[in-house]
């Protein structure tokens, strides 16, 4: 075995352990965002006792998960109900690999991470839907089904608001996206206007897919808490559930991550000033607690209503997008 | 005043038919079945009583002014051995209200149901056939409403014992 | 063999909502038929909370019924206080000393507009937003605290008496109520900007959950579900109780018919209550709060007598049925959930799951007040 | 009466294991959305801004049993909702704890009278209770008091001042 392989060997397994670690740590803690943020709005103290700050609450709510009982109801197709936790956090930590956090910090650097992204996070919605099903509960398999209408309206203006943005970086490679919109905030791809002038626009219509595809309110029908119980997670009990828990706010990483790269400028600084990774991390962040903050101050929005957004509204705009990205390209470059 | 042009039509039915004597009446003394009440000191501007028979009449006569059904409930005269049934109808122009009462024989507790002219006395019957088990004749699910599902007892009958 | 397509398209399934469902506030149980997401049939079955309120009518004296009052409809308690109290009151052929109707009106319209504070936060919570609740408690908070310092409760309330009130108001009070109305005045906006203007809450909501006037009037709905249908219906107006005649306030109404209508009618009321409160606070005469000779012991005459008030979801009507014993004859409670909810069968036909549930977040339900 | 049956002490004893356990169970009590009658008010205005329960960390209300550790019988339970309370109780996965909240939850409260046909005088006739919450309704610091005593019987201390000991 030559050094070389043994390097990467050890690489490999650094990645893989520092990313798993980071990757639940990140989902875990979000979830402690989740509860005391809306508590800041909400002029309440939020979770403080647990630790200092309440900052052991997840802990606390992780290990009581794994003690739980895990309950299969009575009519379950055993294996999918089993898989389906799963197979919901795998695409959310394998999105994870292709993403660089900075200069140095990516874990698998390839030509298509971009498309494998997408790839993987078309995936979850299969697990969501396998777990509504085999749950042989009525909420449950309403809500799965809500949600494979949800995510296939918003994958299309989603995708064809990426593939408006690949026309312009001409890559399928995060870490060159990113190294393109080096040099300061004018750089970034949000304000590319010569490329696109619905640039702005476009990362609206990414952000607002983002919620729909992570299923997050005001588009979260998969839980629907005051509709359809919990949703399709309805039968599940103990850390089940908290795989299913996890894999959101995984999923909300992942989207996050990939907007920071591809609109606002990955690892870069705003003034064009020592770049690196505590600039990502604040990016994603802010986009994470955008989300959280969107998620309650919005009702939940109507079925209908949402698909009709996607349809009607993004899907129209984002074609516009499209055509008008190629139209100048064409005619500029 | 939307009680006066009732007033004549609710006198004609009332006579006809036979309603059964009313409680606190001396025996024997003529009892006025139409009454026009002070709403000061009882609520009520009109208190009818009709047969049985009579009440899908009388209740359409209030429809057809546009009255609204406020409530039905029942009565355990056990003394008597009768069941009071007390339509109260209002309306909402004016805020009178006129209280239709009907007696029934406790042993055979049966009158007809005005659900298909109010719809709202659906629920309201059901619910005083829960407490009294009156039977309202052509009721379409006469099923316990507040009790269990399998009840088959009348809590509110005087003679009730749980 | 054959598929026969029209019976695969018009395959129903019954999904049981309830009785513990977040959306139907406590133990309403409603057995849907569905047709994939559309409503084919709604059979709402009550009965989950029966608390058996008119058979302790009859078994207990008038005033040991009184703490009973206060957990009919829980939300808005006064207003059964008010109901039974008035209704007794009118038999029995007692006067109520004017400081007392006074402060009747000031702590009901208090309660009415704590009522529906939290109807407006358990409404969003129905839709799906969850941090309106938090600020309609806040304010909610603020009414309980000035009710607990006269009534001794923060919930269940049993305040009223026959022939008047058991505790006199202070100065405290006074300013405490009218400090108040100075911070829900000034808080109103924001409801505004953040519920009513929102953009999902009104797709949510307009042209939603549609009942016509004539549906409320074959079924009973009254308070905001028949002033949401264009009728300005109002025990407060078309049937004075109390002093009510002596204040100025309007009865919002809204031809609408659907669930915004609703919305405003409450939010309008909620401004109008605050009217009432201020007229009543400037003018409130000083005098006894208790009327003389009320016996400990109440022996009513023969006789049966109505007494309805508008409570905060609708005409609460009580008919007292006397033989002339200490106990009543018969009690009926006639609550306004009760008559609300029935109309949901009819016109909950062909809805969509979730535009049912804004519907029925719209009546505003008490379910104890339903069952009783 | 029944036997009182001996337990055996365990052989093998997980102490340490046990501890951070029960440390996390008490710390992440999640109660399920289940109101009955007035109490479920009071219940909420517990979750709400004045008193927030969201401090203990046990303000994640679940609405289905499967998720939720704590059931809070929240008011009266008719004999026609007793069924589905010992429904629910069965679907929730161990392990659960009860808090019966009110009067009503623990005898009947002021619905309980000679000849009563409607309700069950308390849900300790049905289920298995850890914690009574006495009140018409409790107040909400009685209820957070009831969680902290909750708390108390899961780690075998307590960790919050009572309020004789201030």
């Amino acid at each position: 075995m030559s050094s070389d392989m043994i390097m990467e060997l050890v690489r490999l397994i650094l990645y893989l352990v520092g990313f798993l670690a980071f990757a639940l740590l990140n989902a875990a803690y979000l979830t402690l965002v989740e509860r005391k943020v809306p508590s800041w709005f909400q002029l309440r103290p939020g979770p403080i006792e647990v630790g200092p700050w309440g900052l052991l609450q997840p802990v606390a709510d992780g290990i009581k998960l794994l003690g739980k009982q895990i309950l299969t109801p009575q009519g379950a197709d055993l294996i999918m109900f089993k898989l389906a936790p799963v197979m919901v956090v795998v695409p959310g930590v394998l999105c994870l690999v292709t993403i660089p956090f900075s200069e140095m910090i990516v874990p698998r650097n390839f030509n298509l991470g971009l498309l494998m992204i997408f790839a993987f996070g078309a995936f979850g919605v299969f697990a969501i839907l396998l777990g509504g099903w085999a749950s042989n509960n009525k909420y449950s398999s309403i809500a799965a089904a809500r949600v494979v209408a949800q995510n296939i309206a918003y994958e299309i203006p989603m995708l064809l608001v990426v593939i408006s943005l690949v026309f312009v970086t001409r890559t399928f490679n995060l870490h060159t996206i990113v190294e393109q919109q080096m040099g300061g905030f004018w750089h970034w791809n949000v304000l590319n206007l010569k490329a696109s002038i619905m640039m702005p626009i476009a990362f609206l219509i990414y952000f607002i897919c983002m919620l729909a595809e992570t299923n997050r309110a005001p588009f979260d029908m998969v839980e629907a808490e005051s509709e359809l119980v919990a949703g399709a997670f309805t039968e599940y009990s103990g850390m089940g559930f908290g795989l299913f828990f996890v894999a959101e706010y995984l999923n909300i990483m992942v989207g996050c991550c990939v907007g920071t790269i591809l609109f606002l400028g990955g690892w870069d600084c705003p003034f064009g000033l020592l770049p690196g990774l505590h600039w990502f991390l604040i990016k994603m962040y802010v986009l994470c607690f955008a989300v959280i903050w969107v998620r309650w101050s919005f009702p939940r929005t109507q079925f209908y209503g949402l698909l009709n957004l996607s349809w009607k509204i993004l899907i129209p705009f984002a074609l516009v997008n499209l055509l008008l990205t190629a139209f100048m390209l064409k005619l500029f470059h | 005043m939307k009680i006066l042009p009732l007033k004549s039509k609710f006198e004609a039915i009332a006579v006809r038919g036979t309603p059964a004597p009313v409680v606190g009446a001396e025996a024997g003394a003529p009892v006025p079945l139409v009454n026009e009440t002070p709403h000061a000191t009882k609520g009520i501007d009109l208190d009818v009583t009709v047969s049985a028979e009579r009440v899908v009449e009388a209740v359409k006569i209030l429809d057809e002014a546009n009255w609204m059904l406020e409530a039905i409930t029942g009565v355990d005269w056990l003394a008597e051995r009768q069941f009071e049934v007390v339509y109260d109808f209002t309306h909402v122009d004016s805020g009178e209200r006129v209280t239709v009462r009907v007696r029934i024989s406790r042993d055979k507790p049966e009158l007809p149901t005005i659900s298909h002219i109010y719809g709202g006395a659906n629920w309201h019957e059901r619910e005083t056939h829960d407490f009294f088990g009156i039977i309202f004749l052509g009721h379409p699910q006469l099923i316990p409403l507040l009790l269990p599902e399998d009840a088959r007892f009348h809590p509110l009958r005087k003679d009730f014992t749980a | 063999m054959s598929i026969d397509a029209q019976s695969v398209l018009n395959e129903t399934f019954v999904l049981n909502l309830g009785p513990q469902h977040p959306a139907t506030h406590g133990v309403l149980r409603i057995k849907l038929t569905m047709d994939g997401e559309y409503i084919v049939d709604a059979e709402p079955v009550i009965g989950y909370g029966h608390r058996m309120h008119e058979k302790m009518g009859e078994n207990r004296s008038y005033a040991k019924f009184l703490p009973n009052t206060g957990r009919i409809d829980y939300v808005a308690a006064l207003f059964n206080g008010h109901g039974y109290v008035g209704a007794v009151e009118r038999l029995a052929g007692i006067t109520v000393p004017e400081r007392a109707e006074y402060i009747r009106v000031i702590t009901s319209e208090l309660n009415r507009v704590a009522s529906h504070l939290l109807w407006l936060g358990a409404f969003l919570v129905d839709l799906g937003g969850f941090t309106p609740l938090l600020y309609c408690f806040d304010d909610r908070e603020q009414i309980l605290d000035l009710l607990e310092s006269v009534t001794g409760a923060r919930l269940t309330f049993c305040y009223y008496r026959f022939g008047g009130v058991c505790n006199d108001i202070d100065d405290d009070f006074v300013a405490g109520t009218r400090s108040f109305i100075t911070r829900l005045r000034s808080r109103m906006p924001m409801y505004d900007a953040f519920v009513t203007k929102n953009i999902i809450f009104r797709k949510r909501v307009e042209g939603i959950g549609l009942i016509s006037a004539e549906t409320c009037r074959k079924y009973g709905a009254t308070g905001p579900v028949i002033r949401g249908s264009g009728v300005s219906y109002d025990v407060r107006k078309v049937e004075p109780y109390s002093v009510y005649l002596k204040f100025n306030f309007d009865i919002p109404s809204f031809t609408e018919c659907d669930c915004m209508a609703r919305y405003k009618v409450r939010i309008e009321e909620m401004v109008q209550s605050m009217r009432i409160i201020e007229q009543a606070l400037d003018s409130l005469p000083a005098g006894p709060i208790m009327a003389e000779k009320v016996p400990r012991t109440l022996k009513l005459a023969k006789g049966d007598c109505y007494y309805n008030v508008e409570s905060a979801r609708g005409s609460f009507g009580v008919r007292v049925v006397s033989d002339g014993s200490e106990n009543a004859y018969r009690l009926k409670l006639r609550s306004p959930c009760f008559s609300n909810m029935s109309l949901f069968r009819e016109c909950s036909a062909g809805m969509l799951l979730p535009d049912a549930l804004a519907l029925l977040g719209s009546f505003d339900l008490v379910i104890p007040d339903i069952d009783r | 009466m029944e036997k009182q049956v001996e337990v055996p002490p365990g052989l093998i004893h997980f102490a340490m294991l046990d501890d951070v356990l029960n440390m996390a169970r008490a710390n992440s009590l999640w109660p399920m959305t289940f109101g009955l009658a007035c109490c479920a008010i009071e219940m909420m205005a517990t979750g709400a801004s004045r008193f927030d329960m969201a401090r203990f960390g046990c303000e994640v209300f679940r609405p289905s049993p499967r998720q939720s550790d704590l059931m809070i019988v929240s008011g009266t339970i008719s004999r026609k909702m007793a069924p589905a309370v010992v429904t629910l109780y069965d679907q929730m996965p161990e392990p659960k704890w009860v808090l019966a909240m009110g009067n009503c939850a623990i005898s009947g409260g002021p619905f309980k009278f000679p000849g009563q046909y409607g309700i069950v005088e308390g849900v300790d006739k049905l289920i298995p209770v850890d914690v009574y919450v006495p009140g018409c309704p409790p107040r909400p610091e009685a209820l957070i008091e009831g969680i902290l005593t909750l708390e108390e019987k899961l780690r075998g201390k307590r960790c919050f001042p009572t309020v004789e000991a201030r």
